[in-house]
């Protein structure tokens, strides 16, 4: 692990087909939530993060998303260095993110919801909202044509007018996954998407992940391990806040460190 | 002894829970083990009246108690430890363990806590502060031990290694099975830390999909190759 | 740096058609006139031009109850833009309504400007105070908001009394009411005139309100008010969001105080008490949180139900001061039927009811 | 009636007599139509006809806005109850032309824009005759416009804001009670004349009532007499009125003069009483009503301080006091208070309420047997000058003038409540010099119609 | 000097009757999330049972006692019947069932007992005691409001500290969920809070009736500087409450004192304003509760 690490450090050149955590530590009070944490994340890549409950997982996901800022560490994004950023500029940097859970607007509709993922790319301001004609309207129709062949791209097209607390939750996922996807981000972070999925809908799922990663990098963050064995290319393991072991799927399965975090010890109960 | 007979239930559209059955019997241990969002959680919810069962029996020492609020469950005998902070964290640990037994009447509470402290020792020089000033460890050590105050039959603890180091887990399952062998505990123990969980029960079920896809012994079950299928999914 | 930005120009020539909403069979106008100005301004035109009409059929008085509740829609309206697109609360748009009447009063007294200016004017300058104290708000939640808010109302109405030399002190400012002008006819009554200004002005603040809920700006709104997180995710801007929202929905009970200053044809501290702000917040409560329609219900029961609760109990030949506080007690109880019985408020009644007529109910009872 | 009488005494029963022929005189002088015999309900040579809005051969309906819920219906409340219990009286002894008065007030809650609205229901929905005793400066101001370009009588508002005396912007309107600046003067004069080169304080309410009375005290009292003015704010008086009272004690304050409304009166007492500060206390009319401030005072210290606070304090008047049953008209306002309106307290308001119906009535009778809205103007500006009834001092109403009552004397609370006379009655105009005057407080009469 | 002494003495006084109100917004917020705008007329109308049976010749601590014992049935039966109805929709729900109860009970006092001002007995003395010649700027009644206040607290200080009952509802009011799997019954406890905050409102409004004298509307004001000082305080925190009173008591009667008392009001949201922006959960108030 220690040989790891070392060849991490050496490899951090500015990537700019990459994203990029060095060193990054943080702290929640006097616990140490991740301890120089580093990963190098490619694009056209499905990169796992895995770990118990309470590894730190959402942690980093929560300070590459600008929520949480780290104590130290240096954070980049396609080669350039990120100092202060905050979860408003991520879509800027084209990376998109789905949060634990759904993360949906619960009183918006389906097509309103994939509307708010293209927001940031909107041009018209504050008042000029009220008016009926011009650059509104048009940007309004522009936002739903995409936000419209999104969802039809994920078979989602019946939905667009209901809300989504009433839709079967796997359909809810996607709707999710639709808002993330609809500004093809260079770059999808991925909190936990199968929690809630029965078997069949996590393997077409991983077969959309696969499909995604023709075109962006993936990282994921997920539990089941069928899927992340299936979909990952590489696989980052944290334990504890730090990074017990990297490498591929095979790699991972056959390192006992890794085996011994998720199992635990055995329990002498004499 | 705790009998559940094909419990179903929902959370919110997700169907969480789909016809589990089991059985713990008197001063035994039944873990559940399963991946996150295998209906582990959602089955002590169900248990304890916090989420309503939509079909189904749950029997404690022959007392109907499914569908019952969970109060009245509480008061049947049943403690729950919830997850991770089921502590009151603005509240003192002795403020805390004496809520475990604040409607039972008939409880020499001093004594009670004094055994508690003797089970625990950490608690016990730090009885005057609040809850959220202890560690991971502390806070389960308290939760379990504020359980045991009221003189429960039956417990349904929700992942007590949480978080917790892996001696100190080792600690608490050596502790639940002297526990459960000394007061005729009926325990259902949810772990996602397999091993220890396995080497404490007796028997195990493992959760997935929040359908039972094993029940067996715990010794058979960890050597069960279904386990490291259903489980780490290699 | 990162993202193609979408080409609106490049993408405009690939709209297609075939796309819309599965919904779109429901309704045609929508599709007969596709620009939203365009269908807007009809609507407008054909409900000014019918109330016109029908408002020569009504006596002067019931013109008058008409002209009474265009300033509390405005002001349910700011509301409701506030609280139910974008999630904040607020128990001092009294104090925003009064801060419109003086402005009014002010540039009336001081200003040959015609009334429409004026209005818009007052309506401007509420907005621009709106977006100051949105600063505020901005950085505020629930209890905290609702409080701050509340010594608002609480203080707004005495700084007229602080400085009475500009406000009028206890008494207030006179306001001339508008007179109709000589070509719509000697049978016009003033408060005929004033129903239809009312009517104007509403639809106008509709149209606009409208406008923005159905743009991007709206939607950022509503996300912010469901999940600050996902939406600043999405590149939202919560604070600037926020801030925006509060300026927009201050706007609108300025310019409600304005047509309040017109209506009661005075401005003065007692009219703006805490007791209005609370009005307001059970009006939009009652009339439907969320809903452009339910600002004209929620204004409705503000301004009909202690008159109708009054009538009442005049048939009833009691001493007047008992029947005074017996109507009020029939609108507090009612204010507690309704909210327990409908939670949704009247607009959710209705919406309930027509759901159930056109046997659509399950599906979009909970908009909005 | 008959059987009422008896229980008068003979110097009243003369009183009531006389009274009658005064009436007939000057009913018979406003309308030579007229000749109406006093006690018969039916007179006059033509028949009543529905001669304007409101008025049937058989009713006449009048309007007015009250507070009757809300902060500022505490006393104000009583008001509009206790004039229609005049009117109640009056319809059972004939009513004016054979025609009975009934008052529809409403309750505005002391809110300008509530006023507005009710205003506007009883002139257009319920087509009253006129609005009388309106309530309050804020509220009625919300209403002036619009019933003088209706052309609605609007007699006896009830506030004493100089607003109302505009004949020429407000033909229509007419004020009643002293003016607030009338009222300053005459406590300047007052002051002036017996406590002269004494420190005055003044506690006022921060609006046009103690405003302008404190206006009208400046006006007098010109120099360094007064050495402290303390405002305080109605709506914060929860708060109590400590500070104002500390900064009068340590200013030296030798007399305080009290623009108060009575809460603030009781609250002032109570500062004064809890910190030994025992200056000489004069007040407006508006502020001291020895029954209000007795009932609200006597508790405040068990028997310690009690009522007897308000002993020796000064207070302005210009109707009798509620206090005093030998006075006549009192004692026919209590005698209809215990018939008509018994539920609620006699005392200031009441005389106020009752006084205020019975000028309505005059008012309306020298209107003439058919009165128009213009004739009852016209009668307003011609004759109302002369009016006499409980009203100790004249009233200003002209075609120019449209002030109530020009003055007021000073009253002293005795220790049961009652008030003696320690001043001449004073008479003044708003800008004009204070005079003395005979007090006019007319006989009662037997009835009106 | 004199004058800023009793500036301040003023204020604290105003500031103590503040404090109960206030407690008793705290005691519901907690338990059950809803700010309670009834506190105002409930008050006022256990004042009016209070003064009734003081009419009817009650001796005056019994009729304190029985108030608050009405007061407490009152508070408990609203939140069963009504409360508890409404916590089934969205807060605000709640606050406007709040205010529909606000509206009913100042109505209903004004049937019953009319709109007219009348006095309370203070039972103490009003009067500034001298001691030697020596002024010192406080009366009996200002003694006794600061015993009785000091009682209150002590009582809700050794109810929630030191008995069963109060563990019972400061743990239902931080972990409604944990609470019951403990066997607590939470929904009791919310309807005592509503109680106690009912009784606590009864004594306030006792303690300023003989000051701001009894009407309808009497403790409208004070319910909206008590809220604000709650907010102050940290909605979370009797302590908080209480300070937070003193806080708004003492500056506004300085700014009545030293700058006019038509500022008092604007001072309110001036003083609001700036404790929010520093800490805009209140001084007293635990960790703000976001997630991401």
């Amino acid at each position: 692990m220690g040989c790891n690490l070392l060849v991490h450090v050496a490899l951090f050149a500015m990537e700019n087909s990459s994203l990029q955590v060095e060193e990054i530590t943080v702290r929640f009070g006097g616990l140490v939530a991740l301890d120089r944490v580093s990963a190098t994340f490619k694009e056209r890549e499905v990169h796992g993060v895995i770990g118990p409950n309470g590894a730190g997982k959402t942690t980093l996901f929560n300070v590459v998303s600008g929520f949480v800022k780290a104590d130290s560490g240096k954070l980049a994004f396609f080669g350039e260095e990120v100092t202060s950023h905050r979860p408003e500029k991520l879509s800027k940097y084209g990376v998109a993110r789905t949060l634990q859970g759904l993360g949906l607007f619960a009183r918006m509709s389906v097509l309103e919801n994939v509307m708010i993922g293209l927001t940031s790319t909107g041009k018209t301001k504050g008042f000029a909202g009220m008016l009926g004609f011009g650059r509104p309207v048009k940007e309004e129709r522009i936002f739903r044509e995409h936000a419209l062949s999104k969802l039809n791209e994920l078979s989602l097209g019946q939905y667009v007018d209901r809300m989504p607390p009433s839709l079967p939750y796997a359909i809810q996922k996607k709707v999710a996954l639709a808002r993330a996807l609809v500004l093809e981000p260079r770059f999808l972070m991925l909190d936990e998407p199968a929690s809630g999925l029965s078997n069949d809908e996590m393997d077409e799922l991983g077969d959309l992940i696969l499909k995604l990663s023709e075109k962006m990098g993936i990282v994921l963050v997920e539990h089941h391990m069928d899927l992340v064995m299936r979909v990952c290319n590489v696989i980052t393991v944290l334990d504890f806040g730090r990074v017990i072991a990297e490498g591929t799927p095979d790699e991972i399965r056959s390192n006992p460190q890794v085996t011994e975090a998720y199992l635990g010890e055995e329990v002498n109960t004499n | 002894m705790l009998v559940i007979e094909k419990l179903s239930a929902s959370y919110g559209p997700v169907k969480a829970l789909k016809e589990v059955s089991l059985k713990v019997d008197r001063a035994k241990i039944t873990a559940v083990l399963g991946a996150n969002g295998a209906g582990k959680t959602t089955l002590l919810r169900t248990l304890s009246g916090l989420v309503k069962a939509t079909n189904g029996n749950v029997s404690v020492d022959g007392n109907e108690i499914v569908n019952k609020s969970p109060e009245d469950i509480a008061r049947c005998g049943v403690a729950h430890v919830p997850e991770g902070r089921g502590v009151v964290q603005e509240m003192t640990i002795e403020e805390n363990l004496r809520l475990g037994a604040v409607w039972k009447r008939d409880v020499d509470v001093k004594s009670k806590i004094k055994w508690v402290y003797e089970l625990f020792p950490p608690l016990e020089p730090r009885a005057q502060k609040a809850a959220f000033t202890l560690s991971g460890g502390e806070r389960q050590m308290l939760a379990i031990g504020r359980a045991l105050m009221a003189e429960p039959r039956t417990l349904l603890l929700d992942e007590p290694s949480l978080g917790l180091a892996p001696l100190v887990t080792s600690n608490i399952m050596a502790l639940l099975r002297r526990l459960c062998d000394e007061q005729g505990l009926s325990v259902l123990l949810v772990e996602q830390n397999a091993r220890s969980a396995l080497s404490v029960a007796d028997d195990a079920v493992v959760l997935s999909l929040g359908e039972v896809v094993v029940a067996d012994d715990a010794k058979k079950v960890m050597s069960d190759s279904n386990l490291r299928h259903h489980y780490l999914g290699f | 740096m990162g993202v193609e930005e979408i080409d609106l120009k490049a993408e405009e020539t690939k709209v297609k058609k075939e796309t819309l909403i599965e919904g779109g069979s429901k309704l045609s106008l929508k599709r007969l006139i596709p620009v939203p100005i365009l269908r807007n301004l009809l609507l407008a035109i054909v409900a000014v031009v019918i109330f016109f009409f029908l408002s020569g059929h009504l006596s002067a008085y019931r013109n008058y109850q008409l002209s009474q509740v265009g300033p509390y829609v405005l002001a349910i309206l700011g509301l409701s833009v506030l609280i139910g697109q974008n999630g904040q609360i607020s128990i001092g748009h009294g104090a925003l309504m009064a801060i419109g009447a003086w402005s009014l009063a002010l540039l009336q007294i001081h200003t040959k400007l015609p009334l429409g200016v004026i209005l818009l004017l007052a309506t401007l300058i509420t907005t621009a105070i709106g977006g100051v104290l949105g600063l505020v708000a901005a950085r505020l939640r629930g209890p905290y908001l609702a409080g701050a808010t509340l010594a608002l109302a609480l203080g707004v109405p005495d700084i007229a009394t602080r400085y009475r030399s500009l406000f009028g002190g206890y008494q207030g400012l006179q306001i001339n009411p508008p007179s109709p002008p000589a070509f719509l006819g000697a049978n016009f009554t003033p408060q005929q005139y004033l129903a239809v200004i009312d009517v104007i002005v509403i639809v106008i603040a509709f149209i606009f309100v409208a406008n923005l809920v159905n743009s991007r700006i709206g939607r950022d709104m509503r996300a912010v008010r469901d999940d600050e997180i996902a939406a600043r995710l999405a590149g939202i801007s919560v604070q600037r969001t926020q801030v925006f929202t509060f300026a927009i929905s201050s706007g609108l009970a300025g310019l409600g105080g304005g047509l309040l200053a017109l209506v009661a044809s005075n401005v003065s501290p007692g009219a703006f008490s805490v007791t209005l702000s609370i009005s307001l917040l059970s009006g939009l409560v009652i009339g439907g949180i969320g809903t452009m329609a339910g600002a004209l219900w929620g204004a409705a029961v503000m301004v009909y139900v202690p008159q109708w609760a009054t009538t009442l109990t005049e048939k009833f030949n009691m001493n007047q001061g008992i029947a005074a506080n017996i109507a009020l007690a029939i609108y507090g109880i009612l204010l507690i039927v309704i909210v327990l019985a409908a939670p949704g408020g009247i607009q959710g009644i209705l919406m309930r009811l027509k759901g159930l007529i056109s046997g659509r109910g399950r599906q979009r009872a909970t908009k909005g | 009636m008959g059987n009422k009488r008896s229980h008068f005494s003979k110097r009243f029963r003369v009183t009531v007599a006389a009274a009658s022929l005064s009436l007939i005189a000057a009913a018979c002088g406003s309308s030579s139509s007229s000749s109406s015999s006093g006690s018969s309900s039916s007179g006059g040579t033509t028949a009543n006809t529905a001669s304007a809005p409101g008025i049937t051969a058989t009713s006449i309906l009048l309007g007015s806005h009250q507070p009757l819920t809300g902060p500022a219906a505490p006393g104000y409340s009583e008001i509009a109850p206790a004039a229609q219990a005049y009117f109640d009286y009056l319809n059972a002894h004939g009513g004016v032309y054979g025609r009975s008065i009934t008052l529809k007030y409403e309750d505005d809650g002391y809110n300008p824009a509530n006023t507005t609205q009710v205003v506007q229901k009883l002139v257009l929905q319920d087509n009253v005759f006129g609005i009388v005793g309106g309530l309050g400066t804020p509220t009625h101001q919300a209403v002036v416009n619009f019933l003088n370009t209706n052309k609605v009588p609007d007699l006896f508002v009830a506030s004493g804001c100089d607003c109302w005396n505009q004949p020429t912007v407000h033909p229509y309107t007419y004020g009643f009670q002293p003016d607030y600046i009338i009222e300053g003067k005459v406590l300047g004069t007052y002051i002036a004349s017996k406590y002269a080169g004494m420190k005055i304080g003044v506690l006022y309410q921060n609006d046009d009532f103690g405003g302008g009375g404190l206006t009208g005290l400046k006006q007098i009292l010109t120099g360094g007499q007064i050495v402290s003015a303390q405002p305080y704010d109605p709506t914060t008086l929860t708060n109590g009125l400590g500070t104002q009272v500390a900064a009068l004690q340590a200013a030296g304050a030798q007399v305080v003069v009290l623009l108060t409304i009575p809460a603030a009166t009781a609250l002032a007492l109570l500062a004064m009483a809890s910190t030994g500060f025992q200056p000489t206390l004069l007040s407006s009319s508006v502020s001291a009503d020895p029954y209000t401030l007795g009932g609200l005072v006597s508790n405040f210290s068990k028997g310690k301080v009690g009522a007897s606070i308000l002993t020796g304090m000064q207070t302005l008047a210009y109707l009798p006091a509620p206090t005093d049953l030998t006075d006549p008209w009192t004692a026919l306002f209590k005698t209809i208070h215990d018939k008509y309106d018994a539920s609620q307290p006699f005392d200031g308001n009441t005389i106020f309420g009752m006084s205020m119906a019975y000028y309505t009535a005059l008012a309306i009778k020298a209107a003439g047997q058919n009165p128009t809205r213009q004739s009852l103007i016209n009668a307003m500006n011609t004759q109302a000058g002369s009016f006499t009834g409980p009203g100790l001092t004249p009233l200003g109403y002209s075609s120019t003038s449209h002030l109530g009552f020009l003055g007021a004397e000073v009253m002293q609370i005795g220790a049961s409540g009652s008030l003696t006379s320690t001043s001449p009655i004073y008479v003044t105009n708003v800008n004009g010099p204070v005079t003395t005057h005979a007090s006019v407080e007319a006989q009662v009469p037997a009835n009106l119609g | 000097m004199t004058k800023l002494i009793t500036l301040l003495l003023i204020g604290a006084s105003n500031g103590l009757i503040y404090a109960v109100v206030a407690i008793g917004l705290v005691l519901i917020w907690r338990s059950t999330r809803v700010v309670n705008f009834a506190q105002a007329a409930m008050a006022m109308f256990s004042t009016y049972i209070a003064a009734s049976l003081i009419d009817r010749k009650v001796p005056y601590f019994l009729a304190f006692i029985l108030a608050i014992v009405f007061a407490f049935i009152m508070g408990s039966v609203i939140e069963r019947t009504l409360m508890r109805q409404a916590a089934k929709g969205t807060p605000i729900s709640s606050v406007i069932v709040a205010v529909g109860v606000l509206i009913t009970l100042e109505a209903l006092a004004g049937v019953i007992w009319g709109a007219n001002l009348r006095n309370f007995p203070s039972h103490f003395s009003l009067v500034e005691i001298k001691t030697g010649g020596v002024k010192l700027g406080i009366s009996p009644f200002d003694i006794y409001i600061f015993v009785a206040v000091l009682v209150l607290l002590l009582a809700l200080v050794y109810l929630f500290q030191y008995t069963k009952l109060g563990m019972m509802m400061r743990a239902s009011a931080f972990a409604p969920e944990v609470s019951r799997l403990l066997g607590i019954r939470v929904g009791r406890m919310l309807t005592l809070g509503w109680a106690l905050a009912s009784a606590a409102g009864a004594v306030a409004g006792m303690l300023a009736a003989p000051r701001v004298f009894l009407f309808p509307n009497n403790m409208d004001a004070v319910l909206v500087f008590a809220f604000t000082a709650a907010i102050i305080g940290g909605l979370d925190s009797p302590v908080g409450a209480l300070i937070g009173a003193l806080v708004m008591g003492i500056s506004l009667s300085l700014i009545g004192g030293y700058l006019g008392s038509d500022l008092e009001n604007p001072g309110a949201f001036v003083i609001l304003v700036v404790v929010l922006m520093a800490r805009p959960q209140g001084i007293f108030s635990s960790i703000a509760e976001r997630r991401v």
